[in-house]
C-alpha cells in the first residue's frame, strides 16, 4: 500500500464503498423497475387491499400476505431474539471461553445447514407436533415462526457474543466492585455498552426472518388467507414470489415483482420499527 | 461443425432429473456434444429458450403461454396425476365430482364421501403449475378452496401427505411409494396400464421448447428422446411415453 | 483494636509466576494502612484479593487464606457480592461506566435497593461533596462521566465508592491524577473517613503515605518486606530495603 | 416488591441458561435428525464418485467440488468489498445522515428474499452480460447477497475497537491506513470472522439464488464458466423432487460434517492469530 | 533561542463550550516547559491540540493558530502524520496496545520504515532503557503489553514515544502512576532528553514542575493565567490566582 499512498488508499476504499453500494443500490432498483409498473397498471389499492389472488383469473390482491409476513416476522422475532440474546449473555458471561469457543462456531453451523433441510424438518417434525397437540393443519402461521426463530439464532447469538466480549474488561470490574452481581453488571452495564451490536444482530436476524423463502413454503401452508390464529396456514410475500416464480409469465410475473416492491416496503417499515423498539429497550435506563 | 457441440438444457424442475439421465446416456454414444441440464421452473425454461440462455427450454404446463408461442414445441412424454391420501385413510376411490366438491370446499369431513369423522386437509400445487392446470382442467369448474395448503413440489406434497392423517392431494404418479396411498378416480386404478389405454383420466404433457426449427444437434437428441430407447428411459423412471 | 483483614500465608499466581509470596499479616478496623513499594512489586495484585476482584483473572490461582471479620473470603460459601459490597475499591485508572455522573454515583446503592429520587438526590451530592468534584459537575450530573477529564473521572470513582457505604475502601494509587489542592482535600477526607471506615491506601507517593497512614506495608518483589507504624516505618525501618527505597537510594 | 439480587442472579443464570439449552438442544436435534438419516450412506464411494440415474445412485462428488467452489468465490469476492466498505464507513467518514441511510439500507437489503438476488443474478449476469450459467454468475450473485452482512458485521466489529487503541497508533505517527491495518482490523478480527462465517453458510445452504445463476448442472464443472451444483442443490431437487430421500440426508450429512470441520478451524486459526499477536 | 510553537489567540470548543479561551504564547526549542493547573483547567486538551490529538473529537472546533517552527499545523495542506511523528506524547492513561511489549515499542519505528531485526532490538533496548523499562521486562518481551503493572505499563508508553525519536515530546502527568524512584529517574532522563528534543510536561505535582520545568505555565478554567521561567513563577508569580495555586490556598 506504501505505493499509492495515504491519498491513495483513501480513494480506493471509496470507490470500493461507492461500488458495494451501488450494486446493493442497483439491486433495489431492478426490483422497482420490474414491479412498479404494474402496481400502477393494475393499480396501488386493488393490489395492496384485496384479498383475492387468483393469477389464472389476473387477479392479484395481496393483502393476506402483507399481514402474514408481518406476523410470521413478529413470531419469528419472539421466538428467535430472546432466545438469541439470552443465549449470547450466557455463553459470554457466564460459560468458561474455551466452551464457549467451541459452541459458537457450532451454533454458526446452524447457518450453513440449507433452508431446505429446516422445511423438512419443520413438515415432517414440527407440523405434526402442532398439529396434534394444538389441532389445525399443522403447517401453519406458528410453524413458520418457530422454524424461522430457529434459523436466525445463529446470526442474533454469534454477532451480540463477539459485541457482548468486545465491552471493556473495565466496564464488568467497575461495576463487580461496586457489589453487583454478574446479572446485574449485564443488565445495567454489559448490555447497554453492547447495545449495538445487539441491535444489529436482531436486525440481521430480522432480515433473515423476513427474506427466507424454502423453509417458509414448506412449513406456512401458504394459502392465501387472512390468518386469525397461529394455528392457521399462511402465505407470505416471499413465499408467494418463491412459490409461483418458476411458473410464472407475462403479468403474473410482474404481479410478483410487484410483490417484490411490497415486500421492500414491508421490510423498510419493519426495519424502522424494530430498531427504534430495541434501542428503546436498550437504552431505558 | 468439428470439435464439441454443446447443448443447454433448461426449466422444468420435475423434468430435469429425466433429461440428466437422458443426456448422460445420449453423452455416451455421442462423446462430440457436452448436454448440460438446468433447473429453474418451467418459466425459465420458456425464458432461456427465447433469449438463447439455453437451446432447449423445458416446460410442464398443460397450455403454453404467449411468449412460448413463437417456440417450436415437442411434446416428449407424459405424467400421470395421482390423487393421494395418508395410509391410514380408508377411502380408496373418490369420483371426479367429490374431488371437486373436496378442492373448493363443499365437502370439508371425510365422513361425507365414507370415511371417518374427521376434516379434510386439502394440499394443492402452486397456481400456474402444470400438475395443478391439469388436475384443474381435466376435473374442471375448480375455484380451489381458501384454506388449502399449498406446495410446489412433488415431494413437498408427498411429504406433507404422508404426515398428515386426514390430507388429500396430488402429484406425478411415478413418485407413488408406500408412504402415501393413491385413490382409485372414478373406479379407474392410476397405473401405467390404465393411463395408456386412457382409462385414467388425469395426465399432462411434458414439452421441449426450441426457438426457431428442429436441426443439427438440436434435433438428434430431441429425436434421441423419441426414440423407443429413450422413451424407455423415461417409462423406467416414471414418467409415460409421449405417444 | 480490632482485627479487619488476617492474611494468612497468602500467595497468588499469574499463570506459573508467583507475584505474591507468603504473606502475613494483619489489618486493624478503622485505621488507614499505607501500602508503599516500587513498580510491578504486587500492591495492585494483593488489593485486588482483597475484595476477590482477582477472581476474573483467567489464570490467576491463590494459595493460603483472607480473613475478614475473621471469616475465610475465599471459601465457596462466601458471598463474593456481599463481600464487594463490604470492601469498595478504586481503581488506579479511573473508569467510569458509560453512564451519566449521577448514574456513576448511584450505580453502587441501587444495586442494594436504595431508590427514591430524593434519597439519591441527596447521596449523589454528598457523595460527590467528600470526594470534592460536586462544584464542578454539579450542573451537569447528567452528561456522561466518561467525558470529565482525568482527575474529575478519578473523583467521580471514589464518589461512587463512597456512595456505597462501605465497611473497607481499597484505594489504588487515587491521588495519581489529581493536583496538589485536590490530593490535600481528599488526604483530610480519608482521615474524616478512617472513623467509620477502614481504608488501605496503595500510593507510590511516599510522603503520602507518611502524611496520612497510621501504619504502613512495604512491598518488594511480591514480598511484605516490612510492616510497622507509619512513623517508625518511615524514621527508623528495620530492613535494609526499606530505608534505601524510601530514602531513595534504591534500584 | 424488591427482589433480592441474589435471588435475580439465580433467576438470571436460570432463565438465559435455560434459554442456551433450549438453543443448544434444538441444535443438537437438528444435526441427530440429519446425520441419523444421512450417515447410513455416506461412504467414501458417496463423497468420491459421481451420480447416476438422477442421484438414486453414485456419489456426490460434482456436488461436493460445488460446494467448495461456489461459496469460496462469493467470500472471495464480497469479504474485501465488505470489509473495506465497513471500514470507509466507520473510519473514513463522520457519522452523517447520509452514512446512517447507508447502514440501514444495508439492513433492509439483507432481508431481501434470496430469490431475488437469484432472478437479479440471472437478467443481469446470465442473460445481459452473457455469462450463462455458470460459478462466475453464480459466484457474483451469492457475493451481492452476502455482501449487507459482511458490511454490517464488519462495522459493527470495527465500531467496538476501543477509542483509545486508534489514539495512540495516531499518536506515533500512524496514517489512517495504518492504523486501519495494524490496530483496527486486526482486533477486530473476531466480529469480522462472524460474519464471514455466517455468510459462508449462507452462502452454503442457499438454493434458490444458485439454482437460478449458477445453474444446477451434475457435471463437473471444468471452468469458473461452467455451471455447476452445490449440495444443498442437490438436496433440494433430490428431497423436493422425491427422486432419493436417502441419498438427499446423505448430502445434507456430509455438508454438515465439512461446515462443522471448516468452522472449527477457521476459529482455531483466528485464535491462533490473535495470541501470536500479543 | 528558537522558537517551537508559536500559540495565537487559541480557543477550543467542546460543543458550545470554550475551554481554552485565548491562549496567546511561545513554546522554546529544546527546554522542559511545565504545565499545571487545576483539574479540568485544560491542560490535556491544550497538550492534545499540540499534535492536533483532538481532531479525533467529534464535536471539538478550534479558533486561533499553532504554529509549530513557524508553519500552522491547523493548515489544511498541514501534513497531520509528519506532525505526529514530530510531536509525540505520553497519555495520561497507559494504553498499551494488545501487542507484545516489543512490538508496542517497535510500532512507531515500523510504522516510519524502520525495519531489520538487529536495528528494532537496539532500538527496543535503548528506548525500555531510557523509560526505566528494561531490567523489569527484558526477559518478557515477547509477552503481552497488556499484563504489566500500571507503572510498567505507564514506562512502556514513554518507551514507545522515545522509540519514534520525535523533535517535540508531550507528557501528560507521566509519573502519575510511578514510584518515587522511577519518577526520579525519569525526571533525569527528561532533563538530559531536553538537549535533543522540546519536552513539554503536564503535571499534578508542582514540585515535579518546580524540579525539572525550565519554563511553567499556568492554566485555569480554561484560560493561560501566568507563563515565566519556572525559579520566577514559584517565588514571585505576578497573578495573585498563581500564588494562591502554588501555595494551596486555592478553591
Ligand atoms: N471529550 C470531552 N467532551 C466534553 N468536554 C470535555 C471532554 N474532555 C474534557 N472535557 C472538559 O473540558 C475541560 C478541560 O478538560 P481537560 O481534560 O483538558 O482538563 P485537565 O486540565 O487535563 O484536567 P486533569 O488534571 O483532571 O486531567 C473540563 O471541564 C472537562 O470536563
Ligand atoms: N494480568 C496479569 N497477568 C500477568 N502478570 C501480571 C498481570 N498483572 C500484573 N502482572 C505482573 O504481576 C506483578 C505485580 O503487578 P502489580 O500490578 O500488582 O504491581 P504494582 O505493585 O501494583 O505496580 P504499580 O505500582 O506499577 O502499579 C508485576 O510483575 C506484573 O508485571
Ligand atoms: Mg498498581
Ligand atoms: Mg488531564
Amino acid at each position: 500500500m506504501k505505493l499509492i499512498g495515504e491519498k491513495g488508499v483513501t480513494k480506493v476504499l471509496m470507490i470500493t464503498a461507492f461500488s458495494a453500494i451501488s450494486i446493493l443500490l442497483l439491486i433495489a432498483l431492478f426490483i422497482i423497475n420490474e414491479g412498479l409498473p404494474f402496481i400502477f397498471k393494475y393499480g396501488a389499492g386493488n393490489f395492496l387491499l384485496s384479498s383475492d389472488w387468483q393469477p389464472h383469473l389476473n387477479k392479484f390482491g395481496i393483502y393476506p400476505m402483507i399481514v402474514a409476513s408481518i406476523w410470521v416476522t413478529l413470531g419469528a422475532m419472539i421466538v428467535g431474539a430472546p432466545l438469541g440474546v439470552a443465549g449470547a449473555l450466557f455463553l459470554s458471561e457466564y460459560v468458561p471461553r474455551t466452551i464457549m469457543r467451541i459452541v459458537k462456531p457450532t451454533i454458526e453451523l446452524l447457518a450453513a445447514i440449507p433452508s431446505v433441510v429446516y422445511g423438512f424438518i419443520g413438515v415432517m417434525v414440527l407440523a405434526p407436533l402442532i398439529r396434534k397437540n394444538f389441532g389445525g393443519p399443522g403447517l401453519s402461521l406458528l410453524a413458520a415462526s418457530i422454524i424461522l426463530g430457529v434459523m436466525i439464532l445463529p446470526t442474533v447469538i454469534s454477532i451480540s457474543i463477539d459485541s457482548i466480549l468486545a465491552v471493556p474488561q473495565s466496564y464488568r470490574e467497575g461495576s463487580l466492585a461496586l457489589g453487583a452481581t454478574t446479572w446485574q453488571t449485564i443488565h445495567m452495564v454489559t448490555i447497554k455498552a453492547s447495545k449495538s451490536g445487539i441491535i444489529a444482530s436482531i436486525i440481521l436476524g430480522l432480515g433473515r426472518a423476513i427474506g427466507e423463502t424454502m423453509a417458509v413454503i414448506m412449513v406456512a401452508g401458504n394459502s392465501v388467507n387472512i390468518p386469525h390464529s397461529p394455528l392457521d396456514s399462511v402465505r407470505t410475500l416471499t413465499a408467494n414470489i418463491a412459490l409461483e416464480m418458476s411458473y410464472a409469465t407475462g403479468m403474473h410475473r410482474q404481479a410478483l415483482f410487484a410483490t417484490g416492491v411490497v415486500l421492500l416496503i414491508v421490510i423498510i417499515i419493519l426495519n424502522s420499527i424494530a430498531s427504534v423498539a430495541i434501542r428503546k429497550r436498550i437504552s431505558k435506563r | 461443425g468439428k470439435g464439441k457441440t454443446s447443448l443447454t438444457l433448461a426449466g422444468s424442475t420435475a423434468f430435469q432429473p429425466f433429461a440428466e439421465k437422458l443426456a448422460e446416456k445420449y453423452m455416451t454414444t455421442n462423446p462430440n456434444v457436452t448436454i448440460t441440464v438446468q433447473g429453474g421452473g418451467s418459466a425459465v425454461g420458456i425464458q432461456s429458450a427465447n433469449s438463447g440462455a439455453a437451446q432447449i427450454g423445458m416446460a410442464d404446463l398443460v397450455t403454453l403461454p404467449e411468449d412460448a408461442k413463437a417456440l417450436t414445441a415437442t411434446v416428449v412424454a407424459k405424467d400421470g396425476v395421482a390423487i393421494v391420501v395418508n395410509p391410514a385413510n380408508k377411502i380408496i376411490n373418490l369420483t371426479t365430482d367429490q374431488i371437486r366438491d373436496i378442492f373448493n370446499g363443499k365437502i370439508t369431513n371425510w365422513k361425507e364421501v365414507g370415511g371417518e369423522n374427521a376434516p379434510i386437509t386439502v394440499v394443492s400445487r402452486e397456481a400456474g403449475s402444470g400438475t395443478r392446470s391439469s388436475f384443474e382442467q381435466i376435473v374442471t369448474n375448480i375455484t380451489l378452496k381458501k384454506d388449502a395448503l399449498i406446495q410446489d413440489s412433488n415431494g413437498t406434497i408427498r411429504e406433507t401427505v404422508a404426515n398428515d392423517a386426514n390430507s388429500i392431494g396430488y402429484l406425478s404418479h411415478g413418485l407413488l411409494n408406500e408412504k402415501i396411498k393413491a385413490l382409485k378416480v372414478d373406479g379407474q386404478d392410476c397405473t401405467v396400464e390404465s393411463i395408456v389405454s386412457g382409462n385414467y383420466k388425469l395426465v399432462r404433457p411434458i414439452f421441449l421448447l426450441v426457438k426457431g426449427n428442429l436441426e443439427g444437434e438440436i434435433k438428434n437428441f430431441i429425436d434421441y428422446i423419441l426414440s423407443e430407447e429413450g422413451q424407455n428411459t423415461i417409462k423406467k423412471d416414471g414418467l409415460l411415453p409421449a405417444k | 483494636m480490632k482485627t479487619k483483614f488476617r492474611i494468612n500465608n497468602f500467595n497468588y499466581f499469574f499463570g506459573k509466576e508467583k507475584v505474591l509470596k507468603q504473606i502475613n499479616f494483619e489489618i486493624e478496623a478503622n485505621q488507614i494502612l499505607g501500602i508503599i513499594g516500587p513498580a510491578g512489586s504486587g500492591k495492585t495484585t494483593f488489593l485486588r484479593a482483597l475484595n476477590r476482584m482477582n477472581d476474573l483473572e483467567y489464570d490467576g490461582t491463590i494459595e493460603g487464606t483472607i480473613l475478614l471479620d475473621e471469616k475465610d473470603i475465599y471459601n465457596p460459601d462466601y458471598d463474593v457480592v456481599e463481600l464487594r459490597k463490604k470492601v469498595g475499591m478504586v481503581f488506579a485508572m479511573p473508569v467510569p461506566l458509560p453512564l451519566s455522573i449521577y448514574e456513576n454515583v448511584v450505580y453502587g446503592p441501587r444495586l442494594s435497593g436504595v431508590s427514591g429520587k430524593n434519597r439519591l438526590d441527596e447521596l449523589v451530592e454528598k457523595s460527590l461533596t467528600d470526594s470534592y468534584l460536586w462544584d464542578e459537575v454539579k450542573d451537569r450530573l447528567h452528561t456522561s462521566g466518561m467525558r470529565l477529564s482525568g482527575g474529575q473521572q478519578q473523583r467521580l470513582c471514589l464518589a461512587r465508592v463512597l456512595a456505597m457505604e462501605p465497611e473497607v475502601i481499597l484505594l489504588d494509587e487515587p491521588c495519581s491524577g489529581l493536583d496538589p489542592i485536590s490530593t490535600a482535600k481528599i488526604e483530610d477526607a480519608l482521615t474524616v473517613l478512617k472513623k467509620n471506615y477502614t481504608i488501605i491506601l496503595v500510593t507510590n507517593n511516599t510522603k503520602q503515605a507518611a502524611r496520612v497512614a497510621d501504619n504502613t506495608a512495604f512491598f518488594l518483589m511480591g514480598e511484605l518486606i516490612e510492616i510497622d507504624a507509619t512513623g517508625k516505618l518511615f524514621t527508623a525501618p528495620l530492613k535494609k530495603e526499606t530505608n534505601d527505597y524510601i530514602t531513595g537510594r534504591f534500584g | 416488591m424488591r427482589i433480592p439480587p441474589k435471588y435475580t442472579q439465580k433467576g438470571a443464570i436460570a432463565l438465559l441458561g435455560g434459554a442456551t439449552l433450549l438453543t443448544l438442544a434444538i441444535l443438537i436435534f437438528i444435526i441427530v435428525f440429519i446425520l441419523e438419516k444421512g450417515l447410513p450412506v455416506l461412504s467414501f464411494n458417496f463423497l468420491f464418485k459421481n451420480p447416476e440415474d438422477m442421484g438414486r445412485a453414485g456419489g456426490i462428488f460434482p456436488t461436493l467440488i460445488g460446494t467448495i467452489i461456489l461459496p469460496l468465490l462469493a467470500i472471495i469476492i464480497a469479504t474485501p468489498l465488505g470489509i473495506f466498505t465497513s471500514v470507509y464507513l466507520s473510519e473514513y467518514t463522520k457519522e452523517t445522515r447520509a452514512t446512517k441511510i447507508i447502514r440501514f439500507g444495508t439492513d433492509c437489503l439483507a432481508g431481501i428474499p434470496s430469490i431475488i438476488f437469484g432472478l437479479f443474478g440471472y437478467i443481469f449476469f446470465v442473460i445481459t452480460l452473457e455469462m450463462g450459467w455458470s460459478i462466475l454468475s453464480g459466484g457474483l450473485t451469492l457475493a451481492v447477497m452476502i455482501l449487507p452482512t459482511i458490511i454490517r458485521t464488519s462495522e459493527e466489529a470495527i465500531r467496538a475497537v476501543p477509542k483509545s487503541y486508534r489514539e495512540v497508533s495516531f499518536s506515533l505517527g500512524a496514517t489512517g491506513w495504518q492504523t486501519v491495518k495494524k490496530v483496527i482490523l486486526p482486533n477486530a478480527l473476531p466480529g469480522i470472522v462472524t460474519g464471514i462465517m455466517l455468510s459462508i453458510g449462507r452462502a452454503i445452504g442457499e438454493t434458490a439464488a444458485v439454482i437460478f445463476t449458477a445453474g444446477s448442472s451434475l457435471r463437473l464443472p471444468g471452468s469458473i464458466l461452467d455451471s455447476t451444483r452445490t449440495m444443498a442443490v442437490h438436496f433440494y431437487i433430490l428431497a423436493r423432487e422425491g427422486i432419493s430421500a436417502e441419498n438427499a440426508y446423505g448430502t445434507a450429512a456430509a455438508l454438515i460434517i465439512a461446515v462443522l470441520f471448516v468452522n472449527l478451524s477457521a476459529y482455531w486459526l483466528m485464535h491462533r492469530f490473535i495470541s501470536k499477536r500479543s
